[in-house]
């Protein structure tokens, strides 16, 4: 009897749940974690869209409605990523998400949000090798992050390098562009060293151990290195006892900014080299009065801002925009408003959304400093396209995302055969 | 000014004063720095080598308003400022008055190199050495006539070691087929990596040019050398994956101790285990946080405290939870799972998602340099060291001492142990506060290994179990065979087949191993053993 | 030469943990039909040697033998409660959570493989069977209660009727009057010799009075081996034994 | 015959009766209310409820495997999370190789995530996942061997109680440490994903994915009536006796390890074929399955429900899991204390879960009742 009633509530509950949805608000997904091993990154950019939903209000709201944020916590657990994706879309009738990080959650939510027609911002830098219809990319792709910081290295006479990363998508993906690049820049198959460590490793004596004869053969060396957050803490620290410093062998890092370093004790660190699209430190109107609101906002004034919080920045003002020049939030009208649009950055240029769902962003290298933060020491001339499929794979080089070009209007068109593959709408 | 520099160098023969010299520093280009930072080397005034190896600390700042070069020492919000040039004080200032001098690595390297030269005559011989070293990467015949000189006057033997290893080394490039020899021969002694480089080198050379009776004497004598120092570094390379394995020892014999009294010696499957490491580690945190200029001893501080602090949450958890559930002990580990999220989420929520930062102390960064094949860091020697401490305090204290006693009477006989007037309750509580406490204290050296967060305990929290099962439950010195074993394990397979897949490895052979010995390496044998 | 009468045999049986001999050089001859008791003190071997013969432990060194030529040492418990040994353990051993007739029936000889048991159904000749353990062991009234449910006694009587049903050759009996009143003390021993009939019993036992009314043939043991065997009157008036047993 | 081994199994007592009917109204009514019915009908079910639901379904199937082992055989499995996942896996790679040449790369062979890391060919133990058949007999077959192995090995050498269940949670730990690793071949972190149909059936299909429901439903209801049958027979008492005193078993000349070892494999199964069905609904299967956490947190879907009743582990599953989806949306910040604090309450207070409440009650009822009923016998008399 107990279970009957408990069923009928649950029903009912459901129901009930599901006709809330129509009001007169605009309603932003936000879909990170704030629980699970993700919290770490993830509740930053939770607040960021509160914070951006707020200002937004402030300012007027949109298409004269106010903005309504609607938070879940997917827990760092891939398969409730896509619950709660279809959850935000079809019970909750959310107009627009931001959300996930890593490519494991993007990919759980993806043919979700394909089959519902959604709109997810995701902020985060990846591998690449896609674009979605219904994605629009605002993080970097290896272009914008991996290639500079080698350019620069090389240029710093660097010759013999060390691949190390976290064992997942990510790292493999831009490891293996990376040793395609440098053979093709003639480095020497011997002068590559590629490494993967688990998630969260934690003894890292004896691959800095290696990494320290690795770099003592009288060429100059640098590591590479997509490690991933919770690892990066004790290989630093490994790096900075066994005395490798920064002059001796640069690690450059694609994972490490700001809200990273702000849980590192980072004098040890100091010269260490990121390279991001973003950093703090960055001189600007917009950058100074945003970390002043993010301050204010968090209420507390040593709190950093990093570029996936920049990427998150874009993403909305550009969907703001966008649904503003659309005069509605539809999804179809919404997303071919986006292209073209340009929105300033917050390193004093401006970010440019292409036909291919991902941004024209600057690409600059910092240096760690002993407070948490980033001297820049390198920047692109300007803003680099940043590339759904890259052209170092030879899979992958054949292949090119339009959205608005009639001819293509698909995220993977293989330029031989003249074939969209694998679109599911 | 700065164009004006720009100018001089360009020009490359106005000479600069050298507070001109030390203002132009306010450049923002990294070329025009690395220029003045040469100028000031050789410029020999007093302040020369203040300012660079200020400069390389970071702590070389100017005045917004009038450029003026200082060397800035801040705190928080203040500076106290000294004028670069002249080394007089110019008292206090504001932090945001002040805008550092940029370096990057290229000036680093610069730096090392000019204070180096300008070491050679430091009152330190480990310096004097260093700064030594420092040079083996560029000699030339010039450093080479300036370092004779130093070997002159120098003292120190090891200082005098470095000395004739940093000659033979530019003696490698000697046209005299006699020196080279000689040189060669010599460093064969020599364990630094830049030795094996430029021997390496020298063959590379040798066996390009042409194949005279003396170039193939020479090719000999290096190989021989250089393969005298192969297996010399071999040899070290192996005492230091022992150590490394004596270290990932020690950090699992520390988070296990403590499970070894939850679980082994109490039976309660304490998943919230793991939790405890992690309250420890934040109480560093803490620590660090109320005692900003005490880091040198806020170690010290944070290791009382977290016993203390984790304990009195663990004999909480004991009179709140866990003493409903003796007899079940599998019953205690679904509690103490639900424990261990309510812990983590309460550290999301009262101090952050985010890791937090634990600074190191100066006496545990660095390594302790026994020769240039083998250095040992200070951080896993110390945590060596406190690892054995712990478990010898705990042995101590559990046979020894009447609390041990009880101990041991209420786990081996609760009832009898009752008859007999001992408060079972209280040692139930004050072992469980125990086991929680060495869990705490364990997280503060973590807290020196690792990333601080709410995710700390998870972690560790199998790797504990893995130690404890493995050495047999209930008995410390299973606890210690059983760390030390998968350490050295798991680092000896390490560098053949990568670290993944060296601990899955280490995984099956316990799951094969206690199919051997069900009850693991150090259990009971006999009748009792099985009821 | 012994061995061909005797339907349990242990030849120089010795077994030792972590250094301690529990069972020293022992040997040990149970004919059909017999009924033995074996006394001792806390220690002295008694539980362990029950232990060797169930094959729960392995001898270091020794002779264990069923019948003529069935050597113990090589088998497994299964195996051998299987060949016809039954053991009931020194603390009552029945599945509490089951009634008295599912314990009986989980007795019952034969189907020991695990697809026969999935699709087991009961005939009228095992019925029968459990009805008449029943009545052995005088649970008949008891017989849809839950085993747990029992008094100390009536589980030890319950233990020792799955012993029956189960119908061993050989009943192993570690102290079945332990924690039990008189009377009950006395319907044991009345169950225990009627039992020797048909089957050999080997009792354990502390109860020197329990001994004293059903024991034919004494085995004393001491530090894991035998001390003295005889019947009771000799065993009583054996001055090794009075020394370190009864004496104090 | 037939219908009374039905009603013996399913029908025999209330909680199987309300289980039993519950989850064929659901099956019914669910797809009906999805399909037929207009989606701004007040009485469309969403086909976001449809998926939760269908998940529920498959959390409920491995949860009664778990129950079969613990409640039944007393072994705390912490690793059933690695069956379920096994099975997962062999549905993902049949799905995977469904994909065919509509991948984004478009190559006939190879999945995505070997593409782009270069694999020239197919590994050995990918061939055949492209007929249903095998794929199916995987699902059963992986989680199988891999239970008689570790069962077997732990059974024969008696490995029990917490050392067992710490074992089984090194061999969960194990495996996903290695499906984490790319060079293992099946997709690392990211898993298997972008699956487009199943036996030439769309998935993102509404028809399919009520199909899929059904089948779950289907599933869970036959699961529960194996597991039935196993309870209530013979071996079931064995069984039964194992938990309660192993050696009494053994030295009755019952092959203890092999019945161990027997309901070990069944159960794993189930939880594979639990995985199976779990995969094509939430459309992705991933490493983190295996976590250990996962199989801790399965475990106390039992311990909610309470164990030992089969129905209490489907009842638990449905709470618990329920409870979760609530309140990562109703209190997002304060889900896992809210989480926890049921957890502690449920182990130190309800020892035999929400179904021990209600039996308690009941039986308190009928003491009460009793008692009414003797005393005026008595003052009858």
């Amino acid at each position: 009897m107990k279970k009957l009633s408990l069923w009928s509530v649950l029903c009912v509950a459901m129901i009930a749940w599901s006709s809330s949805a129509f009001s007169d608000t605009i309603k932003v997904g936000v879909l990170h974690s704030l629980s699970g091993t993700m919290a770490i990154s993830e509740t930053t950019l939770k607040d960021t869209v509160l914070m951006m939903v707020e200002e937004q209000n402030k300012a007027g709201g949109l298409l004269g409605k106010q903005l309504e944020a609607v938070v879940v916590d997917p827990a760092s657990d891939w398969p409730l990523f896509a619950e709660k994706m279809r959850e935000l879309v079809e019970v909750h009738k959310v107009d627009v998400i931001f959300g996930c990080w890593t490519s494991v959650s993007r990919k759980s939510v993806l043919p979700v949000v394909e089959e519902l027609n959604g709109l997810l911002f995701y902020p985060v830098q990846y591998e690449g090798e896609e674009s979605s219809k219904n994605v629009f990319y605002t993080g970097a792709s290896p272009n914008q992050q991996a290639i500079p910081a080698v350019d620069y290295l090389m240029d710093g006479g660097v010759e013999r390098w060390v691949l190390a990363g976290t064992d997942y998508v990510y790292p493999r993906t831009t490891n293996k562009i990376l040793e395609s690049y440098l053979k093709l820049k003639g480095v020497d198959e011997k002068d590559i060293m590629i490494n993967y460590t688990p998630f969260s490793h934690s003894d890292w004596q004896t691959i800095v151990s290696d990494i320290k004869q690795f770099g003592s053969a009288g060429k100059k060396t640098a590591v590479v290195s997509t490690i991933n957050g919770d690892a990066n803490v004790p290989f630093y620290k490994e790096l900075g006892n066994q005395g490798l410093s920064a002059e001796d062998i640069p690690v450059v890092a694609f994972s490490v900014g700001e809200e990273e370093l702000s849980g590192i004790d980072t004098a040890p660190l100091v010269g260490h080299l990121a390279a991001w699209n973003y950093f703090q430190s960055a001189e600007s109107e917009e950058n100074d009065s945003f970390i002043e609101a993010w301050q204010a906002f968090i209420g507390n004034e040593d709190r950093v801002t990093n570029d996936p919080m920049e990427a998150t920045y874009i993403g909305f003002k550009m969907w703001a925009e966008a649904v503003s020049k659309a005069g509605t939030t539809e999804v179809d009208k919404v997303r071919p408003a986006m292209y073209g649009l340009e929105v300033p950055n917050l390193t004093g240029g401006t970010a440019v959304m292409n036909t291919n769902h991902h941004l024209s962003k600057p690409v600059l290298i910092g240096e760690i400093q002993d407070d948490g933060q980033f001297e820049i020491v390198w920047s692109t001339d300007g803003e680099v396209k940043g590339d759904a499929w890259t052209d170092y794979l030879p899979e992958s080089a054949v292949i090119v995302s339009d959205w608005a070009d009639p001819a293509i209007n698909c995220g993977n068109f293989n330029t031989e055969t003249k074939k969209c593959s694998g679109q599911n709408y | 000014m700065s164009t004006s520099f720009a100018d001089a160098i360009d020009e490359g023969n106005t000479v600069l004063s050298f507070p001109e010299l030390v203002a132009s520093l306010t450049t923002k280009k990294f070329d025009e720095k690395a220029v003045i930072i040469k100028k000031i080397q050789e410029s020999e005034h007093p302040q020369s080598l203040i300012i660079l190896s200020k400069l390389l600390d970071g702590k070389i700042y100017y005045k917004k308003d009038d450029k003026t070069v200082v060397i800035a020492d801040i705190t928080k919000k203040t500076a106290s400022i000294i004028n670069a040039s002249t080394g007089e004080p110019l008292g206090q200032t504001t932090k945001k008055k002040l805008k550092k001098v940029g370096i990057n690595n290229k000036l680093r390297r610069a730096l090392n190199s000019s204070i180096a030269q300008l070491s050679l005559n430091n009152e330190d011989p480990k310096i004097r050495k260093s700064a030594v070293v420092e040079m083996f990467k560029n000699m030339d015949d010039e450093m080479s006539s300036i370092l004779q000189k130093q070997l002159g006057v120098e003292k120190n033997k090891h200082v005098i070691k470095t000395l004739e290893t940093a000659i033979s080394i530019n003696q490698l490039k000697s046209s005299v087929h006699d020196d080279k020899l000689q040189a060669i021969e010599s460093l064969s002694n020599s364990l630094y990596p830049e030795v094996r480089v430029a021997l390496n080198q020298l063959e590379k050379n040798l066996s390009t040019s042409p194949q005279t009776s003396q170039t193939l004497t020479l090719i000999e004598t290096t190989q021989n050398s250089l393969k005298k120092i192969e297996s010399r570094v071999g040899i070290y390379k192996q005492i230091e994956n022992i150590f490394f394995g004596i270290s990932l020892g020690s950090v699992l014999l520390l988070i296990a101790v403590g499970l070894a009294i939850t679980f082994g010696v109490m039976g309660v499957i304490n998943m919230a285990h793991g939790e405890m490491l992690m309250l420890g580690a934040y109480t560093t945190y803490i620590i660090q946080l109320l005692l900003p200029n005490h880091i040198e001893y806020s170690i010290l501080i944070s290791i009382p405290t977290a016993f203390i602090f984790t304990g009195l949450v663990g004999i909480g958890i004991e009179r709140g939870v866990i003493r409903f559930l003796y007899g079940r002990p599998l019953e205690t580990l679904l509690a103490t799972f639900g424990i261990s999220l309510i812990l983590q989420q309460a550290v999301r929520t009262l101090i952050s998602p985010q890791n937090r930062a634990v600074s190191t102390p100066e006496w545990m960064s660095g390594s302790l340099d026994i020769n240039p094949a083998l250095s040992l860091t200070y951080n896993r020697l110390y945590i060596i060291i406190f690892a054995l401490l712990v478990l010898a305090g705990l042995m101590l204290l559990l046979n020894k001492s009447k609390f041990g006693l009880q101990v041991r009477a209420v786990t081996q006989n609760r009832s009898m142990a009752k008859a007999m007037g001992i408060k079972t309750d209280w040692v139930d509580a004050f072992t469980f506060g125990l086991g929680s406490g060495i869990a705490g204290i364990a997280g503060v050296a973590l807290s020196q290994l690792t990333n601080v967060g709410p995710n700390l305990g998870q972690a560790y929290i199998i790797d504990s179990f893995m130690v404890v099962v493995f050495g047999g439950v209930g008995n410390l010195w299973g606890t210690l065979f059983g760390a030390m074993t998968l350490g050295i394990a798991n680092k000896f397979l390490e560098p053949s087949m990568g670290a993944v897949l060296a601990k899955i490895i280490v995984l099956v052979f316990i799951i094969l191993f206690i199919q051997k010995r069900p009850r693991g390496m150090f259990a009971l044998k006999g009748r009792s053993a099985d009821n | 030469m012994e061995k061909n009468e005797s339907i349990l045999y242990l030849n120089n049986v010795s077994v030792s943990f972590d250094g301690f001999k529990a069972i020293n050089e022992l040997s040990l001859y149970i004919d059909k039909n017999e009924l033995r008791c074996i006394i001792g003190a806390n220690g002295a071997g008694k539980t362990t040697m029950m232990d060797i013969i169930t094959g729960k432990t392995k001898p270091d060194e020794g002779e264990v033998y069923f019948g003529d030529h069935i050597d113990l040492t090589k088998k497994d418990e299964a195996e051998i409660a299987n060949l016809g040994i039954g053991r009931k353990f020194q603390k009552p051993t029945v599945f509490e959570n089951h009634s008295v007739f599912e314990n009986l029936q989980l007795a019952l000889e034969g189907h020991r493989n695990i697809l026969s048991n999935l699709f087991y159904e009961l005939n009228e000749d095992q019925r029968n069977k459990i009805d008449s353990s029943l009545e052995t062991i005088g649970l008949e009234a008891e017989k849809y209660r839950m085993a747990g449910e029992l008094s100390h006694g009536q589980k030890q009587w319950l233990e020792i009727g799955m012993l029956i049903t189960q119908n061993p050759q050989v009943l192993l009996v570690d102290e079945p009057v332990a924690g039990m009143t008189h009377q009950e003390s006395e319907r044991t021993a009345e169950l225990l010799t009627s039992l020797a009939t048909r089957h050999s019993v080997v009792v354990v036992e502390h109860d020197m009075e329990f001994v004293r009314s059903i024991a034919r043939r004494v085995t004393v043991l001491h530090q894991g081996s035998v001390l003295a065997e005889g019947t009771m009157d000799k065993i009583q008036n054996d001055r090794k034994v009075i020394e370190v047993y009864l004496g104090d | 015959m037939e219908k009374s081994l039905i009603q013996r199994l399913l029908l025999s007592d209330t909680g199987s009766k309300i289980l039993t009917i519950v989850i064929i109204f659901i099956a019914i009514v669910v797809p009906v209310l999805n399909l037929l019915v207009p989606v701004d009908s007040p009485l469309h079910i969403s086909t976001y409820t449809v998926t939760l639901l269908g998940k529920y379904l498959c959390y409920a199937l491995l949860a009664l495997s778990v129950d079969l082992v613990w409640g039944y055989l007393g072994i705390l499995s912490l690793g059933h999370g690695a069956f379920f996942a096994l099975g997962g896996y062999a549905m993902g790679m049949y799905l995977m190789r469904q994909i065919g040449d509509r991948g984004v790369y478009g190559n006939p062979l190879l999945p995505d995530f070997m593409v782009f890391l270069n694999w020239g060919s197919l590994p050995w133990y990918w061939f055949g996942f492209d007929h249903f058949p095998l794929a199916l007999l995987m699902m059963f077959a992986a989680p199988g061997i891999l239970a008689f192995v570790f069962g077997w090995l732990a059974f024969r050498s008696r490995v029990t109680g917490v050392y067992l269940s710490i074992m089984t949670q090194a061999m969960t730990y194990a495996l996903m440490l290695a499906f984490f690793q790319n060079d293992f071949g099946f997709g690392g972190n990211n898993g298997l994903t972008d699956f487009k149909e199943i036996l030439g059936f769309n998935l993102q299909d509404n028809t399919t994915r009520c199909a899929l429901f059904v089948a779950s439903a289907v599933a869970l209801l036959s699961g529960y009536a194996f597991c039935k049958y196993i309870a209530q027979s013979r071996l079931g008492s064995l069984v039964m006796a194992i938990r309660d005193s192993e050696s009494r078993v053994r030295f009755m000349g019952y092959r203890d390890e092999h019945i161990k070892l027997f309901i070990f494999v069944i159960s794993a199964m189930l939880a594979g074929i639990a995985g199976a069905l779990y995969v094509p609904q939430v459309g992705i299967i991933n490493p983190s399955e295996f976590a250990p956490i996962r199989s801790i947190e399965l475990v106390i879907w039992v311990a909610i429900g309470g164990r030992g009743t089969l129905y209490g582990a489907v009842l638990g599953a449905f709470v618990v899991n329920y409870a979760k989806t609530f309140f990562t949306a109703w209190a997002p910040e304060a889900w896992l204390f809210i989480l926890g604090g049921i957890f502690v309450f449920v182990t130190v207070f309800m020892p035999k879960g929400l179904v021990g409440i209600y039996n308690q009650a009941r039986s308190r009822n009928t003491r009460k009742k009793s008692m009414k009923e003797s005393q005026a016998n008595i003052r009858n008399s």
